[in-house]
This record gives structure tokens, C-alpha cells and sequence, in this order.
């Protein structure tokens, strides 16, 4: 991966490694640790989507589906099987990938609005399934009592803990995934997104290479969600539901698709944005996200990233990362 | 230039927002001269949950300002902080930690429903900040022991069942069919009517389920129908629970009787059933018929005096789930009232009240207990000229 | 690879009996033929005679109504376009398909997808395996750049370029994917009269690596020039076949021609 | 039993019309802009308001109020693609899908402040009990629903097949920039669907709330629905919509009837995302065509 990108990776990764001490202090904003335990929780699944939408051109609105396989695969192994939550997150990301290479196969033969729609049916699917079967999810009142993450012989409790594990894992997965993108296969990806006909004249197998694209967001998702478990410790259908699927292609849009980066920013900031800044219009929030979201859309199709010719510089750093 | 601009504008947004957030935080409270009192409150304002939610906050703000207008509790005045989940459990955890760290409350009345406060047990617990849910679910305050910062206002559905099958016993019914909502209430209480109905001798015949924004429940009904039951028990709040009822009139099943579960009382469902809520038969929690109550009925007084003020202030009948949010805010009160802003003294003081007179129920909590209601809390109720009566 | 005489030998692609329908309208009529290994063969006709069809057949983009393509023994008819590249059948497009927000460099090394195998586990991890690998794609590009003489912008983004050089580097990427025959659609369409020299020695230097390459095209000076065995198409029909000469004194191809100009 | 299965196809039919019809809106504004309207479901429950407000507050007529709420909803599609969607035309599929879930989000949150969150109902059109037939329930309102659901299909079938106002928006949808060419004003006709749509989903809305009421919530599902119905017929057929309404209708009310009543959304779902698998351009598409459309 390219210089720039490393540099940009170092930044955040001190900004959040600093973080909690810059805001604890502070009562005011204390929580927004909290926030950002959630924020980067979100931000594996929207990274990748990301992948999904940005570089492999492809629309998904059943992320919070995996989310929800991931998360109750998790929760039912640990809680009911006794399994190790480690070894169940494994067994997550294994539930996920073989889903979404079942769904994947078929439906990314279709483009636009009909994939959106067979996603969208799927994931709406999936979360009537967590409703209804009660004896395996605890249906709609949801699922209790699962155990604590733990680590080197501890519960990982404290939310400052949470924080910097989290994190841990979202910089770790940057790192997979722009080593990805500056491959071979992100190649592959990219040239998929500019011109399936000359990638497949050049033997890139566009189907397959889409589906594996698929697979890895749902595998992250599924990371997410396993996560999103141990934390909260509880499971509910709404946690998964088509509202949040949305929520997760916004956050990658108001971020900006063309670079990961943009997948951060957008979900760090809409996460704020629908948890913390928008309270103050209280009834009104509603109206206040969907101005947002309208204003993104109709103003800066980029996203945030591209505000500052931040798309320029993805460009110039992918140069530098074919070199590596 | 026109990237530049945008940036130079959603800047000075972020900085504004982040201003008004941090002036909000700290302006209020400045004027009082003693220290205020703080109770935090989460309900299902929007979203879902939003009928359940709505008269949560209206109830509480309104004793709020009552309070404060009788010169607070001892002196303090009441700030209530209240957050609006959305009905979502990763937003109501949220919203509970926000009110742990940030507004430091040492107690916090809701979440609206089960599934929100499911989510939210956990923290409450670590952060070892009293907790007083709004929800019906057992599963909130069992076990006691890894519970022991959550109490719950609203009767068990338990309780709402047995009252109701010890009513059909007495109607000699023993074949019932069930619908049920899937969203947590129908959820939980469908649990409770089939672990309860053998003990009670009573078989459940059909047991159907529907979304909770279905536009038609005749083909559940109609199934129920040709199970042949002796009674049918729709179970879910929204207008479902109206859905049910004009569907059951429309199929002409007048002969197998229509019980409701406590959430259908609300005037409300009343008028938008019209003349097909006619012999709708449900129990209820005493807010809900303050007027059919004998005079000496002990909680006859505060129920009366919360259905004329709420329908001065609001222009709306009282429901069930303000009537929580009046217990809850007024065990908060009483705690704040006796022991001072102490989370760890509050939670004592709740796990020991006792003959606590509230809108649904005397509360009698224990440690053994953190409901105190039972089903003796609940009247059962039948529908007569667009009214409650009193079932015989 | 040392002479350029004209040596058949065992025919590397066969068709036999292609046809090929869209709806009503049919764009090959049992089209069958043979092209011998390590020649340079065009195939010319009007417009509309089928020649891109017939080459989109080859290279999988589309599947044939009936017959059979066979390339090296193997029958390669209906199966997808990656996997033919993989077999050993490269291709350039009639307009310009080039990743055009990629660099130069980058495009060529796309081409080295089917020759190389590390995927996306290896790339995540940057494993040893995948690293070596990445240096040799990023070298062997760099081999084909200097090849078709683009290696001075092999850092300009592709898009950028003027459209003979664009030419040039579609050429050189689907090279690039060690093809055992190359498929160029119009290489000199859009060229002016030194570029489309230049092409002409880049054909034939792909020639003497042992390349066979087929070539649509509508100049036939360069085809006279360059191509070794010319199949002319008519109305999705085999028209005529031969060597350039022949195929200049054929009556029926000027006919052709002649009737189609006057269409037009 | 044969009285459980007629009433299972009764309530499927009246069910299935509201899909059609909401599918229907989806239709008119794809086939002449191929900008798939998420915010449809909303004018169904826009139009369920507004006839209670005109009804109910203003005391109109029902008629009348019928009248005005479709009017009114026509109009907000009017403003919705003249002040937004006519601002992004140009812009990508996804940016397209996320503008109209934005304009949901923003109906949905102005009807709650508008409305509150409880649901209203409204008189039903004509009066008297339900009409039994060989022991089945029929309400009435059905009728008035799968009348009014027919008379919408037969006139949008007549109008686009005869009219030339109809002629012009389906050329607009096939070639904007030869229907400009030929003289067709394409913004006006961009504008005529936008207000076709919106008012059929509001006229839909109107005749669903007394069987079944309506709060601000309840848009996004019914849009679901129908979106599901109009995908399942083929996007653009009007013909395909009622028929692929009146069978996802019928299978969620025999699956709530014979099957399980939890899983009756999913069975639609899942009969969806078979036709995507199967047969991608729809029950009723043209394979040609479908491959045709600018994704």
C-alpha cells in the first residue's frame, strides 16, 4: 500500500489511539467513547461494503443481515453450546461466507436496482427468520445472557478495553483490505468496476471475483456482529433489521466510496450524527438525517473524502502501491 | 472552489452542533439555588415503540413540572434527562451509558420495551446505577441476583395471563386460539399464555402470528376459526390490535369471544374500533378505569387525579404505558425524596418499598421481587357502549 | 521465429459450422474455417458482414447458436470469456476498452491476471508467495511496455493517453496474458499514416514471437502489406479465403465491396 | 374447509390490489425516467392521512376528501421531482436510490409530526355488514378495492396504449433524446409520472385505511410489498403488476392460512428472489428488453 496511505493510517491510528484520553476528561463527552466502541464496530461491515460498492461496483442492502448471522451465530453457540466466543466467531464468519456464496452466486448476475432488490428481499428474509425461530434467537424479545469476551484469561468489560480491541481489529482490517486493494486481486476489482468486458478479456473471472468481494463484506460484517454481541450481550431482530442495511450503504455514501478512508470517516460521522448531534432537534431528527442525507446526495455524490481532493491523492497513492 | 465552500460550510455546521451540544450540557441547571436532582429516562419516543413511548415522556414531563412547581423535591429541583431510543436496542444502550457518564443520573426510569431494556440490563448492572424498566418481560428483572440494579413497573404478562385464564375458567372456556404480534410483546406474551395455559387446564388450539404493521388478519383468524376454539386471544399493541378486532367482527365469529391483552387499553383503540369492540373482554391495569373503581378502592385517588391532569395538559386519554412512566417517575421521586441522589442508597430504598400506590398496582417489591405487582393489580374488563365496564 | 515465410502448419483455431442468430437477424451463416498456427490473418468485408461477431464468438463474449470453436484441440465454444484468455486467446476491442483510470503500467500488468494465482487471502497477508509474485507481474509488464514501445508513460494514467497510443497499450496488455493467438479488432482504426506503420512492425514483431494473430481491419494496405492468409465475410458467410493476392483478384470480394460502398 | 380457502382468497385478492396498485406507481415513474422511487410507499400512507384530514378534521364528503388527498399527494410528487429528483438526474443508479430513501425518510418524519404516531381510520365507502358468501366474509370495502384497483389498471393500460400523452411518456422512457428530437416536452412528461404515481399510491392508501387503518409508519412495508410485486411482474408492466400483486396477495394469505403465519412476508420475499434468480426481467418482462435498460 502507498506511502500516502500509511501516512494517512498512521494519523488516525494516533487520533484513536488518543482518543479516550482527549474526551474523558470531559463530561460533556465523555460517552463518546461509547460511540466510538459502536462507530468502529460499524465500520468493519461498512469497510466492507465499501470493497463491495466502491471498487467492485456493486450494491448491497442485506449488510445487516450478516451483521445478524454473524452476531447470532455468536450468541447462540456461546450461550446455548458453551462454545469459546472466539472460536464462535470463526464459526461465524464461516456461517456468513457459505451464505453469502449460496446468495451471491445467483443474484450478482444481476445489476442496478434488481440487485439491490434481491438483497434487499434477502435480508428482509433473514431477519423474519431471527423473529420467528424463538427457540434459537428468542425471537422478537431477544436473546440474553451472553457471556463476556475474554482475553489473555479476562472478561473484557470496560468500555476502554472494548475501545482499543475494537479498534485494534478495524486497523488490522484496513490494513488486509488495502493490501487487497494493491494486488493482484484489487487490481482485478478495480478493473471489474471500469470494464467488466475488458476484464474478462484479460481472464478475470468478473462473476467469481464478485462473489469473493461479497464473501469478504460478509465475513467482516459477520466480525462485526459477533462483536456487537459480546458487547452488548444481548440480541434483538431490530438491531438487524432493512432500516440498518440502509444505514450502512448512507454511511458508505456520505463517507465516500472511492476510498476505504471514506467508509471510516462516513461511519464515525453518521454514527455521531444519528446517536449524539442530531438529539438536539429531538422530535425533528427524523427530518434533520433525511436533509442530511438528501443534501449528501444531491451535493457531493463523492462523499465527504472527496471534499478536499482527497480522491486525487487515492489516485496518486495507488500509483506508488503498484510500485510495492 | 465549490468542494471549498462546501467544506468551509459543513465545518462551521460540525463546530455549531458541537457548540450547542456543549452549551446545552452545561447551561441548564445554572439558575437553581439548591444542587438539582437528576433522573435520566429513556423511552421509545419514535420508531416502533412509538405509541408506548410517547405517553412515557408526556407523563413524565408533566410530573416533572409538577414537582417542580411544588419547589422540587426538598428543595432540588427534578431535571429530567430524557433520550429518545428509537426503539433500537443499540441506540437505547447508548442512550443509557450517555445518561451513566455523561449526565451521571443515579437513576434511570425505561426503556419502553423488552427488547430495548434487554439490551440495556448489562450496562445498568456494570455501572451499578438503579434502572426502573417500563416492560413487561420477566427475563428483565430474572434472575435477581445478576439483577440487582433492575426493577420493572410494568406487571409481568404473567400476571396479565393469569388473570385472563382464571377468568375464562370462570366462563368455563378451555379451548383457546391465540394470535400474536411478532415484535417483543406479542413475543413475550405469547411465551406466557403457552408455558401457563396447562396449568390452567387449557389447551391452545391455533396460534398464529402476524407482523406488527399487517394490513388484514383474516386469514389468521379465519384458521383460528376452523380450529373451533372457545375463545380467541389476540395478543400486540398498534393498530393490529384494532385490525383484530374489526376482522373478527367482519368474519362473524361474534360467538367465539375476542380477548385482548392489556395493551388494547387505550380509549383510543376504542374509537378507531367503533361499534366492533363490543364485547371485547381483556384485563387491565386500574389506570385505564380510574371511574369504574369503588371509592374506597385505595388507588382510586392517584389514578383520578392522573387522568384529570394528563387530560387537562395533553387533550388525551390516559394510557397503560404512561401509567408506567408515572410509577417508575414516582418510585424515582420517593427514592430521590428519601435517601438523596445516591445510586447505590436508591436502589435499597426502591427494593424496599412497599405499599408504593401507583397507577397500575400497589407495588410491593423485595429483594426477592423487583416487580411487586401481581395479577390481584389487574381488573378484567369488557367493552360496553364504546366504554370500559367492569367484566362480571 | 527467425523467418517471416509463410510456413502452414496444424491449425491452431478451428471453426466449424458457426452460426449465429440475435432474434430474426442472423450475423453468421455456417461459418467454417481454419487458422494455421503462427501466421498474421485478417478477415475483412463490409460492414455488417460479422467479422467483430465472429471474433466475440471466439473469445467467449458470445455464445454461439450452433457449431463448434476449437483452439489447440480444445472446443472452446460457449464457455466464458476469462476462461478462453486462460486457454490462450487474447483480444483487443474495436473501441478502446482500456481501464481508463488505471495507469499504463497497471493495464499491462492486469494482463498478467491469468498467468499468475495469488488471491485474496495471500494479498491480505501479504505472504512472501504473493509479494514475489507482485515484483515479476510488475517486471514482466515492464517487458511488454518496452515491447510496444510505451514504456515512457508507463506511469500516465491510460484514459490520458491519445488514442494511438491507446491502441498501442490494448495491444500490449493483451499480450501481456501470454496469448497463443491474439484477436485485434480495428488495431488501426482512428490511426494516422506513421502510427499505422508502426503498427504494422509491432503486428508482425508479435508474429515472430510466435504469436498467431487474427485481425479485423478496413485498411488494406496494411492487411496487403502484413497479413499472410485473408478470409473475407460476406453477409455472415465465408466469401472468399486465400493469400492477400488472391483474394485482390477475386471478383466476387471486389463485388462485394463495390455493392456495399454503394449502400452506403 | 372450502370456506377457509375462499376466505383466504378473498383477503389475499383485496391485499393483492394494494400491492398492484403501489407496484403500479413504481411502474409509471420507471418506465419513463428508470428511476426506481423508493419513497412510493410513503404517498400510500400520505394519501391514508390526508383523507383523514380531510375527512375527519375539514369534514369533508368522503368523496370529496378522496379527491383532495390524491390531489394533494400528486402534488407533493410534483414538488418531489421538481425541487429533487429533477436536480439529480444525471446521477448514478445508487446516489438515485439513496436520494428517495431520503425523501422517504423526510415524508415519514413530516407525516409524524403532521399526524402524531397514532393510527387513524377512516368510514368505509359504503355502509353495511360484510356480504356472505358460501360462509366467506366479504367487507364491502374489498369490493370498493378491487374496483377502483381494476378501473386504475384498465385506464393506465387504455392511456398509455391509445392516448398520445401516454405514447409520448413511454418514448421519453425508451429514447429521452429522440423523444426530445420529435418535439415531446420530456420535463413535463418526467413531471405527469411523478404526479400519476403518487396520486395512484394515494388513491391506494385512501381505500385501504378503513379496512386497515393507517399511521405514519406504515409506508415503508407496503412499498416493500409492492416494490416486490412490480419486480415480480417485470419492472414497467402494468398488466404484470396486478397480476404479480393479486399472487404475492394470495400467497402470503395462503401461507398465513396453510403454512405458518410468522414466515407469510418471507414466502413473498423468497417467490421474489426466485423470479430475480430465475427469470430476471420479471413474470411478464421481455428478456430484451430488460438486457436493454441502462443499469
Amino acid at each position: 500500500m502507498g506511502r500516502k496511505n500509511w501516512l494517512i493510517m498512521l494519523g488516525a491510528a494516533i487520533f484513536i489511539g488518543v482518543f479516550p484520553w482527549l474526551v474523558m476528561p470531559f463530561k460533556a463527552v465523555s460517552h463518546y467513547v461509547d460511540v466510538m466502541v459502536f462507530a468502529g464496530i460499524f465500520s468493519l461491515v461498512c469497510i466492507g461494503l465499501s470493497l463491495l460498492m466502491g471498487y467492485a461496483g456493486q450494491i448491497s442492502l442485506a449488510q445487516a443481515a450478516f451483521f445478524g448471522i454473524g452476531a447470532y451465530t455468536s450468541g447462540i453457540l456461546t450461550s446455548k453450546f458453551g462454545v469459546n466466543p472466539w472460536l464462535a466467531m470463526g464459526g461465524g464468519t464461516v456461517v456468513c461466507a457459505t451464505v453469502a456464496w449460496v446468495v451471491g452466486v445467483p443474484s450478482l448476475r444481476l445489476k442496478g436496482h434488481y440487485l439491490a432488490m434481491a438483497t434487499l428481499g434477502f435480508g428482509v428474509i433473514v431477519n423474519i427468520i431471527f423473529a420467528e425461530e424463538v427457540n434459537w434467537t428468542g425471537g422478537p424479545s431477544g436473546m440474553i445472557d451472553i457471556p463476556y469476551l475474554r482475553m489473555f484469561g479476562r472478561k473484557i468489560t470496560s468500555d476502554l478495553a472494548w475501545y482499543y480491541l475494537v479498534w485494534g481489529i478495524v486497523f488490522l482490517v484496513l490494513i488486509f483490505c488495502f493490501h487487497v486493494l494493491h494486488s493482484r486481486v484489487g487490481r482485478a476489482l478495480r478493473a471489474i468496476h471500469e470494464d467488466e468486458r475488458a476484464a474478462e478479456s484479460v481472464g478475470v473471472p468478473t462473476a467469481g471475483f464478485k462473489v469473493r468481494v461479497f464473501m469478504l463484506s460478509a465475513v467482516l460484517a459477520s466480525i462485526a456482529g459477533s462483536l456487537y454481541t459480546h458487547y452488548v450481550t444481548c440480541l434483538n431482530p431490530s438491531s438487524f433489521n432493512l432500516m440498518w442495511s440502509i444505514r450502512f450503504v448512507l454511511m458508505v455514501m456520505v463517507g465516500g466510496m472511492q476510498s476505504l478512508w471514506g467508509a471510516l470517516v462516513g461511519t464515525v460521522l453518521m454514527t455521531f450524527v444519528g446517536n449524539e448531534w442530531l438529539q438536539v432537534f429531538a422530535e425533528l431528527e427524523i427530518l434533520a438525517y433525511g436533509a442530511i442525507l438528501l443534501v449528501v446526495a444531491l451535493f457531493l455524490p463523492g462523499g465527504i473524502v472527496s471534499i478536499g481532493g482527497f480522491r486525487r491523492k487515492r489516485r496518486q497513492s495507488a500509483l506508488e502501491g503498484a510500485g510495492t | 472552489m465549490k468542494s471549498a465552500k462546501n467544506l468551509i460550510g459543513l465545518t462551521v455546521l460540525g463546530l455549531l452542533i458541537t457548540a450547542a451540544v456543549l452549551f446545552w450540557s452545561k447551561g441548564e441547571g445554572i439558575a437553581a439555588e439548591k444542587e438539582p436532582y437528576k433522573i435520566g429516562a429513556v423511552f421509545s419516543i419514535t420508531g416502533g415503540a412509538s405509541l408506548l413511548g410517547e405517553p412515557e415522556k408526556k407523563t413524565a414531563e408533566m410530573i416533572r413540572d409538577e414537582i417542580n412547581k411544588q419547589g422540587g423535591i426538598d428543595g432540588h429541583p427534578l431535571e429530567l434527562i430524557i433520550y429518545d431510543d428509537e426503539t433500537d436496542p443499540t441506540k437505547c444502550n447508548l442512550a443509557v451509558k450517555k445518561l451513566i457518564k455523561k449526565d451521571e443520573v443515579p437513576v434511570i426510569i425505561g426503556p419502553s420495551t423488552s427488547g430495548t431494556s434487554l439490551a440495556v440490563v448489562g450496562v445498568a448492572e456494570e455501572a451499578q446505577v438503579p434502572l426502573v424498566s417500563c416492560a413487561a418481560s420477566y427475563k428483565i428483572v430474572t434472575p435477581v441476583e445478576t439483577h440487582k440494579w433492575i426493577f420493572k413497573v410494568a406487571g409481568s404478562d404473567s400476571h396479565v395471563v393469569g388473570k385472563m385464564f382464571d377468568y375464562m375458567k370462570s366462563k368455563k372456556v378451555s379451548k383457546i386460539g391465540i394470535m400474536t404480534v411478532s415484535d417483543g410483546f406479542g413475543a413475550s406474551g405469547r411465551e406466557e399464555l403457552v408455558r401457563l395455559a396447562p396449568e390452567y387446564g387449557i389447551t391452545i388450539v391455533a396460534d398464529e402470528r402476524y407482523g406488527p404493521q399487517d394490513t388484514d388478519l383474516s386469514a389468521q383468524l379465519t384458521k383460528i376459526r376452523s380450529a373451533q376454539p372457545d375463545a380467541v386471544v389476540n395478543w400486540s399493541t398498534g393498530p393490529t390490535q384494532v385490525l383484530a378486532v374489526k376482522n373478527w367482527r367482519d368474519l362473524g365469529m361474534d360467538k367465539i369471544p375476542l380477548y385482548q391483552s392489556h395493551g388494547f387499553g387505550n380509549l383510543k383503540n376504542l374509537e378507531l374500533a367503533g361499534k366492533a369492540a363490543e364485547g371485547v373482554i381483556l384485563p387491565l391495569a386500574r389506570v385505564n378505569v380510574g371511574n369504574l373503581l369503588p371509592d374506597d378502592q385505595p388507588q382510586k385517588k392517584v389514578i383520578m387525579e392522573y387522568t384529570k391532569s394528563y387530560d387537562e395538559r395533553y387533550k388525551e386519554p390516559v394510557s397503560s404505558f404512561g401509567g408506567h412512566a408515572w410509577d417508575s417517575m414516582h418510585i424515582a421521586i420517593a427514592a430521590l425524596k428519601a435517601v438523596g441522589p445516591d445510586p447505590a442508597k436508591i436502589r435499597d430504598h426502591i427494593e424496599n418499598t412497599k405499599d408504593f400506590v401507583g397507577q397500575h398496582g400497589i407495588f410491593k417489591m423485595s429483594p426477592q421481587d423487583h416487580n411487586g405487582l401481581s395479577k390481584d393489580d389487574l381488573e378484567m374488563v369488557v367493552v360496553k357502549d364504546g366504554k370500559w365496564a367492569l367484566a362480571k | 521465429m527467425t523467418g517471416t515465410d509463410f510456413q502452414p502448419s496444424a491449425p491452431i483455431l478451428k471453426v466449424s459450422g458457426l452460426w449465429m442468430k440475435f432474434g430474426g437477424v442472423t450475423a453468421l451463416r455456417d461459418v467454417s474455417y481454419e487458422v494455421p498456427e503462427k501466421v498474421i490473418q485478417a478477415v475483412i468485408g463490409p460492414n455488417g458482414a460479422g467479422k467483430t461477431t465472429l471474433f466475440n464468438c471466439i473469445s467467449g463474449m458470445l455464445g454461439p447458436s450452433e457449431g463448434s470453436i476449437t483452439f489447440l484441440g480444445q472446443a472452446i465454444g460457449g464457455i466464458a470469456p476469462h476462461r478462453i484468455a486462460v486457454a490462450g486467446v487474447a483480444r483487443t476491442f474495436q473501441h478502446v476498452a482500456l481501464f481508463k483510470k488505471m495507469s499504463v503500467l497497471e493495464n499491462v500488468m492486469m494482463g498478467r491476471h491469468p498467468r499468475t494465482g495469488s488471491g485474496f487471502l495471500a494479498a491480505g497477508l501479504r505472504l512472501p508467495g504473493m509479494r514475489s509474485e507482485e515484483k515479476l507481474i510488475r517486471s514482466r509488464a515492464l517487458e511488454y511496455l518496452e515491447f510496444a514501445g510505451l514504456a515512457g508513460c508507463a506511469g500516465v494514467e491510460s484514459g490520458t493517453l491519445p488514442l494511438g497510443k491507446q491502441k498501442i497499450l490494448e495491444i500490449a496488455r493483451a499480450l501481456a496474458t501470454e496469448p497463443r493467438l491474439i484477436l485485434l479488432d480495428e488495431p488501426a482504426g482512428g490511426l494516422n499514416m506513421k502510427e499505422t506503420e508502426d503498427l504494422g512492425e509491432l503486428i508482425q514483431g508479435i508474429k515472430k514471437l510466435g504469436v498467431t494473430v487474427m485481425l479485423v481491419e478496413h485498411d488494406m494496405n496494411l492487411i496487403m502489406d502484413i497479413s499472410d492468409r485473408v478470409l473475407v465475410l460476406h453477409y455472415g458467410e465465408v466469401l472468399a479465403s486465400g493469400a492477400p493476392a488472391e483474394i485482390k483478384e477475386n471478383g466476387a470480394v471486389v463485388e462485394a465491396y463495390l455493392g456495399a460502398e454503394d449502400e452506403e | 374447509m372450502g370456506t377457509d380457502f375462499l376466505q383466504y382468497v378473498i383477503s389475499g385478492i383485496t391485499i393483492g390490489a394494494i400491492y398492484a396498485m403501489v407496484a403500479i406507481g413504481y411502474n409509471i415513474i420507471y418506465s419513463v425516467t428508470e428511476i426506481i422511487n423508493f419513497a412510493q410507499g410513503e404517498f400510500v400512507m400520505l394519501g391514508g392521512l390526508f383523507a383523514v384530514f380531510f375527512a375527519g378534521t375539514l369534514h369533508l364528503p368522503l368523496y370529496l376528501a378522496f379527491i383532495c388527498a390524491v390531489a394533494v399527494a400528486g402534488c407533493i410528487g410534483l414538488a418531489m421531482d421538481r425541487f429533487i429528483i429533477g436536480r439529480a438526474r444525471e446521477s448514478s443508479v445508487l446516489s438515485l436510490i439513496i436520494i428517495t430513501i431520503a425523501v422517504s425518510i423526510l415524508l415519514k418524519g413530516s407525516a409524524m409530526l403532521g399526524w402524531g404516531k397514532d393510527p387513524y381510520s377512516l368510514p368505509a365507502f359504503s355502509s353495511g355488514g360484510p356480504i356472505m358468501v358460501a360462509g366467506a366474509a366479504i367487507q364491502p370495502q374489498a369490493l370498493w378495492i378491487i374496483g377502483i384497483c381494476a378501473l386504475v389498471v384498465i385506464s393506465l393500460t387504455l392511456f398509455f396504449r391509445k392516448s398520445v400523452y401516454g405514447q409520448a411518456m413511454l418514448a421519453c422512457a425508451n429514447n429521452p433524446q429522440a423523444a426530445r428530437l420529435v418535439g415531446i416536452p420530456v420535463r413535463y412528461m418526467v413531471f405527469l409520472s411523478f404526479i400519476l404515481s403518487a396520486a395512484i399510491g394515494a388513491a391506494a392508501g385512501v381505500i385501504i385505511t378503513p379496512v386497515s387503518m393507517m399511521e405514519y409508519e406504515r409506508g415503508a412495508l407496503l412499498g416493500l410489498k409492492g416494490f416486490g410485486a412490480a419486480a415480480l411482474g417485470g419492472l414497467g408492466q402494468f398488466f404484470g403488476a396486478l397480476v404479480a400483486g393479486l399472487i404475492l396477495g394470495l400467497a402470503e394469505s395462503f401461507c398465513a392460512g396453510y403454512l405458518s403465519s410468522g414466515y407469510k412476508d418471507a414466502v413473498a420475499l423468497v417467490l421474489l428472489l426466485m423470479v430475480l434468480f430465475l427469470k430476471p426481467e420479471g413474470l411478464f418482462g421481455n428478456r430484451e428488453a430488460a438486457r436493454l435498460k441502462k443499469f
